[in-house]
C-alpha cells in the first residue's frame, strides 16, 4: 500500500503551489479587473481545488469509480446551478 | 501487513477497501449537492444584488480569513502526510501528524470564533440589531451576512466533526498493536478533511474577495 | 441463471435466529432490518390513510362541515408529508431493496451493514419528530413548503416537521450510499452488469437519486429554519429574498423522488411479469438503461412545477422540452413489459395482477404527465385536481400496486408463508377499481377548474366529488384486506419451498425464509437473467435460442 | 369576506369565455385523443396477449429472439416525435396566452390574505369583483402584499401566481358577457379555499357606465349609472407630490431626474442587460431600488433614494398610473 503512495516531497511541493496560489488569488483581488474578478478568483479557487483532490486526495490514482462519484457530484450540482440561472439570467430586468 | 478486520458481509480486504473507499467518495459527492444548494442561492442573491454583495465584502476581516486558508491548507498538507506515516507504519509520525491537523483545525475555528465575535461588535449579524448604515438596501446587505452565517457557520460544523474524527483517529492509532490496521479508516477520514478544506478554498474568494 | 453452491444447510433462517428485542432493534441483518421498517412504513402509511379518509369525507360535500379549513389544511399536510417521506420514498427501496439487493447480487448483506440500522433509527427519529409535529398542533403548509407562508406565515409547527424530514432525509441518503457500493464492489462471481437482475438496475438508479437529491432538499429546509427561527429574509421578498430560489431547490429535490417512487415501482414489475408470463424479459438492455435514464433526465425537468409560478419564459421553453423527453424510457419499459407478455405462459396470481394493474395506472399517469408538461394546458389545469389525479395514478396507481405487488411476491420468500390466493385476487382487483373510481373524476374536475388544498369548492362539483370519496372508501377496504390475510398468514410455521413460484434469480435459491448470512459459499452466476424455461414452449422452436 | 359563486350546474366540460381558451381546449383534445389511443393500444395488447397466452392455452408459443432493435427504436422514435411535436404546438399556445398585446387595458389586482383585491385606472376598486368590457385584451398586474397566491379564472383557461415583491401578468380577451367563478390556486393559508371571487364580462358600453358610476356609492355589483358615456376620470396623484418625486422629475430645463412624460411604454438602452422596456415592472422596479436599472445615459448610482418600505401597494399603484397617464402631454407645473 505504501508503495502506491506519493513521497514526502510531493506533498510539499504540493503545498507551496497551494500557497502560491492564495498569494495570488490575494494580489489579484486587489486589481481591478470588473467583471472578469470572480472569473480568475473561481479559477484559481478551482485550480487549488484539483490540486487537493489530485494529490492530497489521491484521485490521481484513485479507482475510475471513485473518479466517476468524485464528477458527479459536481456535475449534478452544475445542473442544479446552470438551471436555475437559466430561470434568473434570462428574465429581463422589466418583466417576471 | 496486518490490516483491518474483515467484516463478515465480505469476501476479502480488498473488497472492504474498496467498498469503504467508494462509500466515502459516494458521500462527499452528497455533501457537494448539500453545500451546491448554498452555493446556488449566493450565485442567484450575488446576481440580484451586486453593490450590496460588494459593500458588505467590505465589514469582513479580508485577513483573517486569508489566514483561515492558509491554516487550512496547511492542515491538509498534515493530514496527507498522516496518511502516508500511517500506510508505511510510522506510528509516531503519523500520530503527531494527526495531532497537528486537529490543531490547526482547532485554530481555524478560534480564528473563525474570533472574527464572529468582531462581525458580532460590529453589528453585522442579521437580525434586529443589523447595522442600519448602508449605501445600499440593509436588506440586500444582510442576505449577504446571512449567506456568509450560514455558509460559514456548516463548514465551521463540518470542521468540528472533522476535528473530533481525527482525535480519535489518533487515539485509536496510539492504542492499537498494529497500525496499519487504522490505515483505510485515516484515509477516510482524510478524505472527509481535504473536502471541507476544499469547501473553504471556494467560501474563500466567493464571500472575502468580492470587492 | 445457473448458480452453484447454494444446496441448503439445515441452518436456521434469518427469521428463527433469536426473539428477543435487542435480536431485533440491534441486529445487522439486513432482512431483518427491511422487517423493520416494513412495519414501521405500515404504522406510517395507516397514518397518512387516515389523513386521506377524512379529506374525502369532508370533500363529499361543498361546504367545509366535518372539520374547519385550519384542520382540513393540517390534515393535507399530514396526508403529504407522510406518504411521501415516510411510506413511498422508503417503501420499495428500503422493504423491498433491503431484503433483495444482497440475496439478488449474491452477497451476504449489505456493504455497510451499521449504516443500514442507523439509517432505520434515523427514519424513526425523523418519523417521530414528524408525528410530535402533527400532535403539537400540526402543520399547515402543505408537504411543498412554499414560501414565504411557512417561514413568515404559518402558525404551526413547521420547525419539528422540517426538522423530521430533514432527518429521515439523512437515512435515505445513508441508504442511497449501500446500494450504491454494494451494487458496485459485492456482486457474486459471474454476476456482470448485464446479468443483474433489473430490480436491481432500478434500485441503482434510485440510489443515486438519493444520493444526489436528497442533500438538496436537506439545505433547503435548513434554511426555512434559519429564516423561521432568525427572522431574516431568505425567501421572503419582504427582506430581500425571493421565494421562487425556494421553489428551485425544492423541486430540484422533489421531482426527482417522484422518481425515487416509480423507479423502484418499475423494477419490481419487471421481475414479476417475466415469471408469470414464463417469459424471459424483452429488451433487457433497454430496460436497464431507460431506469438510468429515467433518473438522469428526472434531474433536469424541475421547472415544469413552477410555469405559472414565474419561471422566465426561456427557461420554461427548456424545461418543458426536457420534461417530454422522459415520456421516451418510461414508454420504452411499457412497450417491452407488453411484449414480454407475448408467447409467454401467463399465470394470473396475485403479484401478476398488480403488475398489471401498475402498467396500465402507470401509463395512465404518464400520459397525463403530458398534459402537464405541455405549457399551453399546464396554464389551466395547474395546482388543480388534475394535477392530483395525475399524481395519484403515479404514485398509488403506480409505486403503492407495484409495492403490493412485489410484497406478495416475495412474501413466501420473506416470511417462508403463503397467503390466500382468492383474498389476494380479490383485493388486486378491488384496489383496481376503487383506485379508478377516486381518482379518474379528479382529472374532469381538474380541468373543470376545481383547485387542490380546499375545503370548501362551487356546488357544481359536488357530484364528481361524491364518486371519488366513494372510491376512496373501496380503496381504503382494498387496503385494510391484504392487512389481515397478510398478518394471519403468519401464524402458521414455514411452509414453503425455496422457489414457489417458480422464479429464476439468486434469491430464489435461498431457503425460505433464507437463513441469516444468504449464501454459505457465494453463488457463481454462469448466465443471464430470466432464463426461464417455458413450460408450453415448442420444443423444436427452443433449440433456435441459440 | 367572499362573494358568492356564480351558479352553474353540473358539467363535464369547463365553459369557455376567452380568446385564448379554444387554443388550450384545442391542445387538450389532441391530448386526450393521444392518452386515449396509448391506452388502447396497451389495453388491447396486454389483452389480447393476456387471454392468447394465458396458461393452459392451445397456442403455438414460438421463442425466437428477436434480434434486430426495430421494436425498440419504433417505440423510441415514435414518442419522440410525438412528443416533440406537443411540445412545439403547446409552447406556442402558451407564448400567445402569456405575452400580453402591448395595447392591453392594465387592471391592477392585489392579493393579500385571503381576498383579491382590484384597482382600475379610473380608481375604481372592488374586492373579489373583477369587472371587465368583452372583446377588448385585458392585462392584469398583480402582485401579493403577504403569501404567493394565485389567479385562477378556469373560464379564460388561464392562471398566474401572484408574488409578493414583484409585479406578475395576466391578460385574456373576455368573449361573452356572464360572470365566471375566481380562484386562488396557490395554497396561501387557513382560508385559501375561500379566497374566491367573480370575474363579470360586460359589454363595453355597460362597462364604461360602470366604471363612470361613483366609487363610493357602489358597493358591490354593477350600479347604474344614469351619466350616460362618461369621460376618463383624470388622474392626478397625491403621492407623486407626497414622496417628492416632483422635486427631480419635473419638465423643468434642468432636471435632476429623467423627465416622465411618453416615458412609459419605451424601450430603454441599458448597458448591463442589453435593453430594458418600460412597464409596470421596470417603474416599480426603478421606484423600490433605483440602481438596480440604470438607462444609458444617466450616471450610476443613481442619487434617487430608494423608496422600499415607505411606499405601499396602492401608492405604487397610483404612481405607476399616474406616470403612465404622462403620455405626451408636457407635465403639468402645478399639482394638485
Amino acid at each position: 500500500m505504501a508503495a502506491h503512495l506519493p513521497s514526502r516531497s510531493v506533498y510539499r511541493n504540493t503545498a507551496i503551489v497551494l500557497f502560491v496560489l492564495l498569494v495570488a488569488t490575494m494580489v489579484v483581488s486587489a486589481v481591478r479587473l470588473g467583471v472578469f474578478a470572480p472569473v480568475v478568483a473561481l479559477g484559481i479557487a478551482l485550480a487549488k481545488a484539483i490540486l487537493v483532490a489530485l494529490v492530497f486526495m489521491h484521485l490521481n490514482r484513485a479507482s475510475r469509480l471513485a473518479r466517476l462519484f468524485a464528477i458527479a457530484g459536481l456535475f449534478w450540482f452544475v445542473i442544479l446551478l446552470a438551471l436555475t440561472l437559466a430561470d434568473y439570467m434570462t428574465r429581463s430586468p422589466s418583466a417576471s | 501487513m496486518a490490516e483491518a478486520p474483515l467484516a463478515h458481509q465480505f469476501d476479502d480486504i480488498v473488497q472492504q477497501r474498496e467498498a469503504a473507499g467508494l462509500g466515502m467518495w459516494t458521500f462527499l459527492a452528497t455533501e457537494v449537492l448539500f453545500f451546491g444548494g448554498l452555493f446556488t442561492a449566493y450565485t442567484v442573491y450575488r446576481m440580484s444584488y451586486p453593490d450590496a454583495f460588494r459593500e458588505a465584502c467590505h465589514h469582513l476581516y479580508m485577513w483573517l480569513g486569508a489566514v483561515n486558508t492558509a491554516v487550512l491548507l496547511t492542515s491538509s498538507w498534515t493530514m496527507a502526510l498522516a496518511v502516508r506515516a500511517i500506510a508505511t507504519t510510522d506510528r509516531r509520525s503519523g500520530i503527531s501528524s494527526l495531532l497537528w491537523t486537529a490543531a490547526l483545525g482547532t485554530l481555524f475555528l478560534l480564528i473563525k470564533g474570533v472574527e464572529y465575535y468582531l462581525d458580532l461588535r460590529e453589528q453585522l449579524v442579521p437580525g434586529a440589531g443589523f447595522r442600519t448604515a448602508w449605501s445600499v438596501d440593509p436588506s440586500h446587505a444582510q442576505m449577504y451576512f446571512v449567506l456568509y452565517f450560514i455558509m460559514t457557520g456548516l463548514h465551521a460544523v463540518h470542521m468540528l466533526v472533522g476535528v473530533g474524527a481525527v482525535l480519535v483517529m489518533a487515539f485509536l492509532v496510539w492504542r492499537d498493536s498494529q497500525v496499519t490496521r487504522r490505515a483505510n479508516a485515516v484515509e477516510m477520514t482524510g478524505l472527509y478533511w481535504h473536502f471541507v478544506d476544499i469547501v473553504w478554498i471556494f467560501l474563500f474568494p466567493l464571500l472575502y474577495l468580492v470587492a | 441463471m445457473t448458480t452453484a453452491g447454494t444446496l441448503a444447510l439445515p441452518k436456521p433462517s434469518y427469521l428463527a435466529a433469536g426473539w428477543s428485542l435487542r435480536s431485533w432493534f440491534l441486529t445487522l441483518d439486513h432482512k431483518r432490518i427491511a422487517i423493520l421498517y416494513l412495519a414501521s412504513i405500515t404504522a406510517f402509511f395507516f397514518v397518512g390513510g387516515a389523513a386521506a379518509v377524512l379529506m374525502r369525507l369532508e370533500l363529499a360535500t361543498p361546504e367545509s362541515d366535518l372539520v374547519t379549513s385550519g384542520v382540513y389544511n393540517r390534515l393535507f399536510t399530514i396526508h403529504g408529508t407522510i406518504m411521501v417521506w415516510f411510506f413511498l420514498i422508503p417503501s420499495i427501496p428500503a422493504v423491498l431493496g433491503n431484503f433483495l439487493v444482497p440475496l439478488m447480487i449474491g452477497a451476504r448483506d449489505l456493504a455497510f451493514p451499521r449504516l443500514n440500522l442507523l439509517s432505520w433509527y434515523l427514519f424513526m427519529l425523523g418519523g417521530l419528530l414528524a408525528v410530535g409535529a402533527i400532535i403539537a398542533g400540526g402543520v399547515d403548509t402543505g408537504w411543498t413548503f412554499y414560501t414565504p407562508y411557512s417561514t413568515t406565515y404559518a402558525n404551526s409547527a413547521v420547525i419539528p416537521m422540517a426538522a423530521g424530514i430533514f432527518i429521515s432525509g439523512f437515512s435515505s441518503i445513508l441508504t442511497g450510499m449501500n446500494f450504491i457500493v454494494t451494487v458496485h464492489t459485492m456482486r457474486a462471481p459471474g454476476m456482470t452488469w448485464f446479468r443483474l437482475p433489473l430490480f436491481i438496475w432500478s434500485t441503482y438508479a434510485t440510489s443515486l437519486i438519493f444520493v444526489l437529491a436528497t442533500p438538496v432538499l436537506a439545505i433547503t429546509l435548513v434554511l426555512i429554519g434559519v429564516e423561521r427561527v432568525w427572522g431574516v429574509g431568505i425567501f421572503d421578498p419582504s427582506l430581500g429574498g425571493d421565494p421562487v430560489l425556494f421553489q428551485h431547490l425544492f423541486w430540484f429535490y422533489s421531482h426527482p423522488a417522484v422518481y425515487i417512487m416509480v423507479l423502484p415501482a418499475m423494477g419490481v414489475v419487471s421481475e414479476i411479469v417475466p415469471c408469470f408470463a414464463s417469459n424471459r424479459i424483452f429488451g433487457y438492455r433497454f430496460i436497464a438503461f431507460s431506469s438510468v435514464a429515467i433518473a438522469v433526465l428526472g434531474f433536469l425537468v424541475w421547472g415544469h412545477h413552477m410555469f405559472v409560478a414565474g419561471l422566465s419564459l426561456h427557461a420554461s421553453l427548456v424545461f418543458a422540452l426536457l420534461s417530454f423527453l422522459v415520456a421516451i424510457p418510461s414508454a420504452v419499459k411499457v412497450f417491452n413489459w407488453m411484449v414480454t407478455l407475448r408467447n409467454g405462459t401467463i399465470r394470473y396470481r396475485t403479484p401478476m395482477l398488480y403488475a398489471l394493474g401498475f402498467i396500465g395506472l402507470f401509463t395512465i399517469g404518464g400520459l397525463t404527465g403530458l398534459y402537464l408538461a405541455s405549457l399551453a394546458v399546464d396554464l389551466h389545469v395547474h395546482d388543480t385536481y388534475f394535477v392530483i389525479a395525475h399524481f395519484h395514478y403515479i404514485m398509488v396507481g403506480g409505486a403503492v400496486m407495484a409495492y403490493l405487488g412485489g410484497i406478495h411476491f416475495w412474501w413466501p420468500k420473506v416470511t417462508g408463508r403463503t397467503y390466500s390466493e382468492p383474498w389476494g385476487i380479490f383485493s388486486a382487483i378491488l384496489l383496481f377499481f376503487g383506485f379508478n373510481l377516486t381518482f379518474f373524476p379528479q382529472f374532469v374536475l381538474g380541468y373543470l377548474g376545481m383547485v387542490r388544498r380546499v375545503a370548501e369548492y362551487p356546488p357544481e362539483f359536488q357530484v364528481l366529488n361524491v364518486l371519488s370519496s366513494a372510491g376512496a372508501s373501496i380503496l381504503g377496504l382494498a387496503y385494510l384486506v391484504p392487512l389481515v390475510y397478510l398478518t394471519r398468514s403468519l401464524i402458521r410455521p414455514p411452509s414453503v419451498g425455496s422457489n414457489p413460484w417458480n422464479a429464476t434469480g439468486l434469491e430464489w435459491g435461498t431457503p425460505s425464509p433464507p437463513t441469516a448470512h444468504n449464501f454459505d459459499e457465494p453463488p457463481v452466476v454462469t448466465g443471464p437473467p430470466y432464463e426461464y424455461e417455458n413450460p408450453q414452449a415448442v420444443a423444436s422452436q427452443e433449440a433456435q435460442n441459440g | 369576506m367572499m362573494t358568492a359563486d356564480p351558479a352553474r350546474g353540473f358539467s363535464l366540460w369547463p365553459e369557455s369565455a376567452s380568446t385564448g381558451a379554444p387554443d388550450i381546449d384545442r391542445v387538450y383534445i389532441a391530448l386526450l385523443g393521444l392518452t386515449l389511443f396509448f391506452a388502447l393500444l396497451i389495453g388491447a395488447l396486454a389483452l389480447g396477449f393476456g387471454v392468447k397466452y394465458r396458461a393452459g392455452a392451445q397456442v403455438i408459443r414460438d421463442r425466437i429472439i428477436h434480434k434486430t432493435p426495430l421494436l425498440e427504436i419504433t417505440w423510441i422514435l415514435g414518442p419522440f416525435l410525438i412528443a416533440l411535436a406537443i411540445f412545439v404546438w403547446g409552447a406556442v399556445v402558451y407564448m400567445d396566452a402569456t405575452e400580453p398585446p402591448a395595447e392591453a387595458r392594465a387592471i391592477y389586482v392585489v392579493g393579500q390574505q385571503w381576498m383579491w383585491k382590484v384597482q382600475h385606472p379610473g380608481g375604481r376598486r372592488e374586492i373579489n369583483e373583477l369587472h371587465v368590457p368583452s372583446g377588448e385584451p385585458i392585462k392584469l398586474v398583480m402582485t401579493s402584499q403577504d403569501v404567493i397566491h394565485s389567479f385562477f379564472v378556469p373560464a379564460f383557461r388561464n392562471k398566474r401566481d401572484v408574488l409578493p415583491g414583484q409585479y406578475t401578468y395576466l391578460w385574456f380577451e373576455a368573449t361573452r358577457p356572464g360572470t365566471y367563478h375566481l380562484f386562488c390556486a396557490e395554497y396561501c393559508g387557513a382560508d385559501h379555499a375561500r379566497m374566491r371571487g367573480r370575474v363579470v364580462v360586460m359589454t363595453p358600453a355597460d362597462f364604461q357606465r360602470w366604471l363612470a358610476a361613483d366609487p363610493s356609492a357602489a358597493t358591490s355589483g354593477e350600479s347604474e349609472s344614469a351619466s350616460g358615456e362618461a369621460m376618463p376620470p383624470t388622474i392626478d396623484s397625491p403621492a407623486f407630490v407626497r414622496f417628492g418625486c416632483d422635486d427631480c422629475h419635473q419638465a423643468s430645463p434642468t432636471p435632476a431626474g429623467p423627465a416622465l412624460h411618453g416615458l412609459f411604454g419605451q424601450r430603454l438602452p441599458d448597458p448591463s442587460h442589453g435593453s430594458a422596456t418600460v412597464d409596470e415592472s421596470y417603474l416599480r422596479q426603478s421606484i423600490l431600488e433605483p440602481n438596480a436599472v440604470i438607462a444609458a445615459g444617466y450616471a450610476a448610482p443613481s442619487t434617487m433614494p430608494s423608496y422600499a418600505n415607505q411606499i405601499d401597494e396602492y401608492q405604487m399603484i397610483e404612481l405607476i398610473e399616474f406616470i403612465k397617464s404622462l403620455r405626451d402631454a408636457p407635465m403639468r407645473e402645478a399639482l394638485p
